[in-house]
């Protein structure tokens, strides 16, 4: 490793957010009565993919749909190619059962927008720009693998009785209408629609104190963790290898889809930060229906255990880096 | 006063079958239901109630004995395959049986 | 370890029906009673328990057969009419018949 | 329509307030699963209703009792005059059952906070003063058609046994301490109490933020409201149309008023959002307690599903066209 | 579709005892649990449900009969003294016996 | 009582924060229903004390722990020494029982967050500055007296069949990790390591909103003491008088002891205000679990329903004047 990426690490582990991560980590750990009641974590989750949409939707008002089209198209595009390499890996590397690996892939392939807020709250503390339209990356990305897996999963299935084109319409249902993807586009949507002007009004409760409610909201997912380490022996040592390379690895293929796109640094890293986060909220509401076969250890461990604090901790920093020499 | 007989079907299971158990019980024709949020454990692990889509719902269905068989058959076979579920039967007394 | 049979009545019904509920507990002689807040469907519509005033509650009261009878035709004369609402009863054991 | 009121129209169909209405109305249609959880409802309901009453009773503090007295009785009056020429009209052309339309009549003599909310941003959005003490006007409209109400459906069952007086009482016990008359009244007396200079420090929470936590709020209503689009083919053709020329009646009469009163165009304009929105939460609350045999069906769908939109989307922008050309 | 005879213990009390009684249910056996928050009165007063120290949980533990008199002599023994609490036991029926 | 005095309780009086503990105790006592879900209390509360711990926490990382150690030691040593004199006192002057004493004992050692929350409002308020650090005074004085108060109490049931020392683990276990001291403690951390730089994105969050949460926090602690204000009725003329005689009492200790730290003004009055405040969150809880042979309506009540309305309507201001004179 390099002086510039070391460094960049430790910034980040001394940031509110990390820390926040690691006391709910603690209090998980230390089994402290601390809790967020359900309500609380909603509130906050709706508040925080709000804030993200009406601030990408703002952003391509302003850039114009034509600038927009051709890095979304591409993140639209690494969403769907990524649970396709994925599953292969799984199923013969792995030697996960093909339901297993289809829905491991999925989680891959789609995104995590606490990840992607994260992300944003470090290029701002280094006040690195980027293209505030990447939201829209976001959006179009945590749909499109979690169909794939389900069809990964699906055919892998044929022959048995369980093959009812149902669950695959109850997949894009929870897909497209979920709460987390349904916010965010509406959000999107709204923001593009007012624009500027019409976030004069709403703009201030969604913006200043944005970061400090993804901190509150890091505490909350360091419990949610912290609860689910004791999985971590169940899931075998390939998993948590996965886990950690595979987010490199997106990570690289984002940074090099956002470079080809002509996207900023700090846009270049979100794309990285895209394509190597995993989802664990939408994705797994939608496999555990449309995949009932699918065991929710594996995907929830990998995605919400090893991956999300990997990319908080050390992966946004690394494709940061990464993108710094390729864009430069 | 008379009271009758009937019968209370308790499911106990992960909030992410509280579309598809909605669906079941219109399909038996159960006239009315209620919901409760709760947290718990169980054979498939514990569900602490923090996130919507890891958590725990329970529905009580007041029905009548025919209906509580079918019920109970429908989840056996469609349901308890799926999900983390737990359904119970109890002998209740209600005092107008026609809303059931 | 003597265990007493005692009687458990339900009560669901919306949740503006609160305070009525409450005072008529108090005026049959319950010693005590547990509040959960539902959500529910039934023949008078869908009670989704996101706004308090159209939500729903369950009361569960532990009272021996005879103050069990009197809650019931009080609920039967005056709430059904007025309220959304459903209650049945149920058999069960207790520990300590004094303190119901 | 004319020019001005066409470009009104469109300015507020564009504005994130509404855009997120409509965004709560289709998760309901489209059975998103996106839903508030209770608490999240009640913790707006009350941040809006006290940061609505702060600042009405700042602005009293600032004005004085003499200036605030005279619109303010006038504003009493509306609220029990409405429900007494709405219930005939109810009764004999609507042909409603005398405590059906005694209930109805209550809820449009009564009024909507949130839609009083939705007005000041509107004018706030054009830039148009106001008078803000005009929250005070909201506060002394929410109780008396209530009373109103409930007195006409008692006269009109006179002879039944169902005539108690503790029902009138339930119906001012629910008027008066009923959660969201106390809070805006008790909010009102403690910005009139401690003033300007007391506001200092608690202000922040309750001014940069407002808009943003009523789009929000907007959301949920959209989906409150959008859940019982079915009644509409429950309620008759009368109630539908009902729902909206009477709030065009009522809000003309409120700003004739409001002018009458030497508000300015701004005051003028809350004066007549404020006659012809219609109470969805407090007034359904205490009728269903005290006329237990009215339908809800009708007095929730008319308040909620047809009357509230409908003064967002058209109504403000047109009260507040008919307010300019009045004061003017 | 065999349906077997199972005891429902339903336990409320004070939510600190949260953390004990889920003590005693692993101790006694039981292989899940589920928890209601609710809120409730009784002869130790009063609990609204507002403030989580002083508030109020419902356990319910699907058990056999032999765990389930173990269940309730431990809680006669070592909660009713120290909590303010209420138990009951009631008859159901479930359809996988070897889950409980 | 000199005129300052008198003039600092009546600003004291008219200030929002206060107005709204009134405005609680009315709901409650009039019995409306406006009710704040607990999930609602729970988000206030964690808020509120993530806000103290960072503030206090950054300020630590400033002023150096050097400068911190002395008057933090102190007031550990407060909090250790107000227990071991108020339980003879409640033993013997008040006809306590053993246990009963203990337990009062143990939470007039401890403090409130919220008391000391308003108290650095009243500051701010007068323009009064203070060390910023205060905050780790009341994170060390919440734990020690709980101990001190459970230790007591098992010595005093000495021959009984219920020494258990797993009872005095469980009261560490509760004091230490039960959720406030936790995230107090936690969040001091994460400001001490992370700094202002760290604070500048979280900042905003958890500052200018800060006074008005208080606000909207003590109407829900006017509710939920007005519910327990019969409760006085129960617990005799000698606890209420106790309620408000120990806290002066504490509160010129304190007030003694910051001095003697060189503190400030604003610092001393905190010190005051900290030695002065009972536990009613964090010992409540303790104490139930390791001494359930002691009463709780008599701790309750004194601590929520007498001492804490005490302090924060004259306590306040009192320690106030008691540390202008003595450290000017
Ligand atoms: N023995 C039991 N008693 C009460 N509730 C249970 C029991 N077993 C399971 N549950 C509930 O049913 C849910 C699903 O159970 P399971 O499928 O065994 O994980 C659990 O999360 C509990 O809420
Ligand atoms: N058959 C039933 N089983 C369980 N709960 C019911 C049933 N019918 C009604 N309920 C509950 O009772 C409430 C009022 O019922 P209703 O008066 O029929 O609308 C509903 O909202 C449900 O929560
Ligand atoms: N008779 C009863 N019926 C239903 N619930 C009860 C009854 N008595 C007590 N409870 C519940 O048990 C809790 C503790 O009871 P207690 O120890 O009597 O104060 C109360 O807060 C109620 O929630
Ligand atoms: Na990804
Ligand atoms: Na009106
Ligand atoms: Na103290």
């Amino acid at each position: 490793m390099n002086h510039d990426l070391l460094q960049a690490i430790q910034a980040n582990v001394l940031s509110p957010a990390l820390l926040f991560f690691v006391l709910g980590l603690l209090a998980a750990v230390l089994r402290s009565d601390l809790r967020f009641p359900e309500p609380l974590y909603v509130a906050l989750t709706i508040y925080l993919l709000v804030a993200i949409g009406l601030k990408g939707g703002v952003a391509i008002a302003e850039a114009g749909w034509a600038r927009v089209g051709l890095p979304t198209l591409a993140a639209l595009l690494l969403g769907t190619v990524i649970p396709l390499w994925a599953y292969p890996i799984l199923r013969f590397l792995g030697r996960f059962s093909a339901v297993d690996a289809a829905a491991i892939a999925a989680h891959y392939g789609s995104v995590s927008a606490v990840t992607f807020g994260a992300a944003t709250q470090y290029l701002d503390r280094l006040g690195e720009s980027y293209e505030a339209y990447a939201s829209a990356f976001l959006a179009v990305m945590e749909s499109p693998a979690i169909l794939i897996g389900v069809l990964l999963g699906k055919l892998a299935a044929r022959g048995s009785d369980t093959i009812r084109w149902s669950s695959i319409s109850t997949a894009l249902r929870e897909a497209v209408l979920g709460r987390s993807v349904f916010l965010l586009v509406g959000a999107l949507g709204i923001g593009a629609l007012s624009g500027r002007a019409g976030m004069d009004q709403v703009g201030p409760f969604f913006t200043a104190p944005f970061q400090g409610v993804l901190a509150l909201f890091l505490l909350e997912m360091g419990m949610v963790a912290g609860r689910r380490l004791g999985d971590l022996r169940k899931v075998g040592g390939f998993l948590v290898g996965f886990g950690m390379v595979m987010p490199v690895l997106h990570g690289a293929l984002g940074v090099g889809v956002g470079d080809w796109c002509g996207l900023t640094v700090g846009g270049t890293t979100l794309m990285g930060v895209l394509a190597a986060s995993a989802s664990y909220i939408a994705a797994p509401a939608a496999i555990r229906l449309s995949l009932p076969d699918a065991n929710p250890t594996y995907y929830l461990t990998a995605a919400l255990v090893i991956t999300f604090p990997f990319n908080i901790a050390l992966g946004v920093p690394l494709y940061y880096e990464l993108a710094r020499r390729l864009v430069h | 006063m008379t009271i009758h007989p009937m019968q209370l079907v308790t499911i106990i299971g992960e909030s992410l079958a509280r579309e598809p158990i909605l669906k079941l019980l219109r399909e038996v024709g159960a006239h009315g239901w209620t919901f409760f949020e709760v947290s718990g454990s169980g054979r498939q692990g514990e569900r602490t109630g923090e996130i919507p889509e890891y958590s725990n719902i329970q529905v009580e269905v007041i029905v009548p004995p025919a209906v509580a068989e079918n019920l109970l058959n429908r989840l056996q076979h469609d349901f308890f395959p799926r999900f983390a579920m737990v359904a119970y039967l109890c002998e209740i007394r209600v005092l107008r049986a026609h809303k059931f």
